[in-house]
């Protein structure tokens, strides 16, 4: 079972923590695949939100953006924007938020705003569009973003999304009941926060991969738990589904 | 009422050097036929407004059309940078541009309230980010009844609005559906508004009893532009041209690459030439 | 996920003495079936909120199951007074009601920003009205851009909230067209919500893709009462009763009268005694 | 043409100051007879709407409540009521907002809340319903009352709805720009604040009515214009359209 790529483990992990009662605030890209392969396997009912106001929405193919006429088509429902953000989101309905990045912490902050000084970035990246609300209001995060020294790095240039701010009751004191992120899915490992410190913890390793090659990846030192497991590979049937699914929207988005 | 007129005319009459223009549509039904025409009539200075600023918002920064822009996601969706944007921002190319960022959250609530004729938004928002600090209008405001603390924006009161929509009637209602996104609000809280549909037709005819409706009275001018979303789309008349958006990427990357393919694809054509997008989806699958 | 009910079990499981109760519906779609259950049951002390009291809580004040009304207008539409409702205010017969009065813009904005989980609502409101000065619970907001001043009052949260709908498909999906004044905000502004439905549907089928519809995870309890708005109407399935209206001047000006009314049509019948109403309003004017 | 009844008159009166592009944001009762009238008769398209949130309807017969299906059933498009309100009516899109009132004072502010004090009133009224912000938002209000004494009175016990306050330039201090009450139309004559004091003014008698017969009908001294004209009687067509909408309204509401 070695035949499969990081990308792909990383994506099948994410899927797996979902499930068919969950309501999920989805995002572009990995947390897009992730989500829909939960649906086409084990998670079959659960409920897919885009930002672009599309509610219990399947998909056949992957959107290549938040708003696809795919994800109307195949909708339960399609609200305006200020509903989705307002009543959906605001009002608490979503059960996980799903959150990619240009940058991590240790905390689980994200940046997808800058590099560099805001007033004179080095990168301008594109912002941080739903994810900062996205972040505070679902009952729980997810994040799925490759590791990478640019990616996971000491301290973030700007925080556009907060994870645990500082750590330990960071969110609490700043009034947040949810709990934010709760597993961080990346190509090497999955990462959960301490429950006291809120600091990232290496909980499983995905097969092949070494301690080593996951600090090396990662500009902080890293926290590993007591036992780390190993992330179970891929099975066949998760690895036919997920890469049908690319292979679909491959040849829809070429169309 | 809703004037009927030429695209040229519309944009002639409604925008002008140095407005506040929002051009909306969530990724469906992006008002690009009209963003061409501002740009051939060479309208400088403007303070554009847009959640996503997309591709149409690269050609009217790259054109050097805009001084300002407040928005809260700058990419080109599931492909990466917009480049024009980006250099803009990075290197003042061609000119600088000023930016309000907010979070989708707040815009949407802003657009909601303009529409409402409030002077501000109130959200739970913005806790815990580095936004507010680099944002003088991201405020408070306090619960009179919790003590509460919430986050305040101030409303977004353009004073011209542009939309792409799939059909008006004879009378100048406008009619959209699918991915509704924050047009109905961009036009209610504008003070002008222009409206590119797919079709105009005698009657709506029978539709759902809450139909996502623009009364004429609400809209200043409507231009027949069939295709003129594209390369985003019009639900039930064509599909999102993912692989233009994907394309866009490298005409945009360069400057000099994407000059010439202003002059060629906006400055040198027409209203009319965005017909040949028109063709419906369902035809299209067919051919 | 929403959970299918008989009447009896839905209202037993979500309403509990002393919870605060919204049963909407502005003048379509309200849930007369599910107020006769909670009178025969004999909730008591409840805090009703509701924009319209109607006949619906006319019932329910009449029979003594209210401590409280928050509301915005209690007549008999086009009829004239509401003699229970009257009666509990000017003489606290069969007891006392406490009232909270606003304007309907006030409750509908009250509504939403429940629905949208914020403490309050702010509007343009009120402005050289005297309800201010006899309820505390209008207070006001400064807006922090340009130092308006501006009405709020506290949002809306019930306890439970109850409406009736025209279909709910088999995964426990609420469908509601036509007037749909404020139901959905008050099913997402409560913590619990029980809907009666016209009818049980395999799936919704072809609809518009913007239909109002309430996702089964929003929902307690559906429970299928057909009829269950009159002498209210279902868009689509009956007309609205207004010959009752009237009537229901007569039966309810006078104490006796009403309860020996209430005894024959309430207390002595059940949910299914709604359905001889639910004759699809095109065989009814054909017949 | 004496073969008219004073609430006629006033119905057709009022009619007549609507025009083809107003937006009307309708009351029942008077008020909607009187739009949908005018409708029928020289104000083909005017767009009415009703707090429920029926926009641009065109009712075949009169409404009982503002919420009677007709109203949804021939409606350009019905919203919810939170928009009604939000967009709407406060997002400044009505022309004229048409109201009434169980008690009117001499600065066209209205009561329909209680007769006798608040705590303990005489007579509970029904209360303000969408009138406070009508009132408030509306581009101009008219309003339509029978005169007694009972109704038009020296002083409201309680404001339901804000017209000119306690006159002059009142509305302007307490930051309205609207234009608040114009015209107020009664079965016996028209008035209109006094562009001064804003105190409402006879302009003009419905036919054979005296002034000392409004006089009787009113608790404060009236003010009457230097020339009160006679409001014109209405026409043959005017009546019939007027009778035949009632007509076919009695019909179906017995139903």
């Amino acid at each position: 079972m070695s035949d499969f790529t990081p990308t792909e483990m990383m994506t099948i992990a994410a899927a797996r923590a979902l499930k068919a009662s969950d309501v999920c605030f989805v995002g572009i890209g990995a947390p897009s695949a992730a989500c829909n392969l939960a649906r086409l396997t084990h998670a079959e009912g659960i409920t897919l939100i885009y930002e672009s106001g599309t509610i219990g929405t399947e998909p056949r193919v992957l959107p290549l953006s938040i708003g696809d006429g795919e994800l109307c088509d195949t909708a339960l429902t399609t609200v305006s924007v200020p509903e989705m953000f307002r009543y959906w989101l605001q009002g608490g309905r979503i059960t996980i938020g799903f959150l990619g990045g240009a940058q991590i912490d240790r905390f689980a902050n994200l940046n997808t705003t800058v590099v560099g000084p805001y007033d004179r970035p080095k990168v301008r990246l594109p912002g941080g569009g739903g994810a900062p609300e996205i972040a505070a209001q679902s009952g729980e995060v997810f994040i799925t973003m490759a590791m990478g020294s640019r990616a996971f790095v000491e301290k973030l240039p700007f925080i556009t999304s907060m994870g645990h701010g500082e750590g330990g009751d960071h969110r609490a004191r700043l009034g947040l009941a949810t709990k934010g992120p709760t597993r961080v899915f990346t190509d090497l490992c999955v990462m959960e926060p301490d429950p006291e410190s809120r600091e990232l913890t290496v909980v499983s390793l995905h097969p092949g991969v070494t301690r080593d090659q996951v600090q090396a990846a990662c500009m902080w030192p890293l926290r590993f738990s007591a036992q780390p497991g190993e992330t179970p590979a891929p099975t066949a049937e998760e690895l036919a589904i997920l890469r049908d699914l690319h292979a679909r929207t491959k040849a829809a988005h070429a169309a | 009422m809703a004037q009927f007129l030429s695209l040229e005319d519309a944009i002639r009459a409604c925008v002008h050097d140095g407005d506040t223009v929002a051009m909306e549509g969530f990724t469906h039904l992006i008002p690009h036929a009209a963003g061409h025409e501002i740009i051939r009539q060479g309208r400088r200075d403007l303070a554009l407004v847009r959640m996503t600023p997309d591709l149409i918002y690269d050609q009217l920064i790259g054109m050097g059309c805009a001084r300002a822009l407040r928005f809260s996601w700058g990419g080109n969706p599931g492909v990466g940078s917009l480049h024009r944007f980006r250099d803009a921002v990075e290197n003042a190319w061609p000119r600088p541009l000023a930016i309000e960022e907010h979070s989708h959250a707040a815009m949407a609530n802003a657009y909601e309230a303009g529409a409402a004729n409030l002077p501000f938004a109130t959200l739970r928002g913005y806790i815990g980010t580095d936004l507010p600090k680099v944002n003088p209008n991201i405020r408070s405001v306090t619960c009179p009844f919790t003590g509460e603390v919430l986050a305040a924006v101030a409303a977004i009161r353009p004073d011209v609005a542009i939309i792409h929509a799939q059909r008006a009637d004879r009378h100048g209602n406008v009619a959209l559906e699918g991915i509704v996104g924050v047009q109905r609000e961009a036009v209610l809280a504008a003070k002008r508004s222009v409206v590119t549909v797919e079709e105009i037709v005698e009657d709506f005819g029978p539709r759902s009893p809450n139909a996502v409706i623009l009364p004429s009275w609400t809209v200043t001018a409507i231009s027949h532009v069939p295709g003129g979303a594209y390369p985003s789309y019009a639900h039930g008349y064509y599909s999102r041209a993912n692989a233009f958006y994907i394309a866009w990427d490298a005409i945009a990357r360069d400057r000099d690459t994407f000059l010439a393919w202003m002059d060629a694809n906006v400055m040198k054509k027409t209203p009319a030439d965005f017909a040949v997008h028109a063709r419906p989806a369902a035809l299209a699958a067919a051919s």
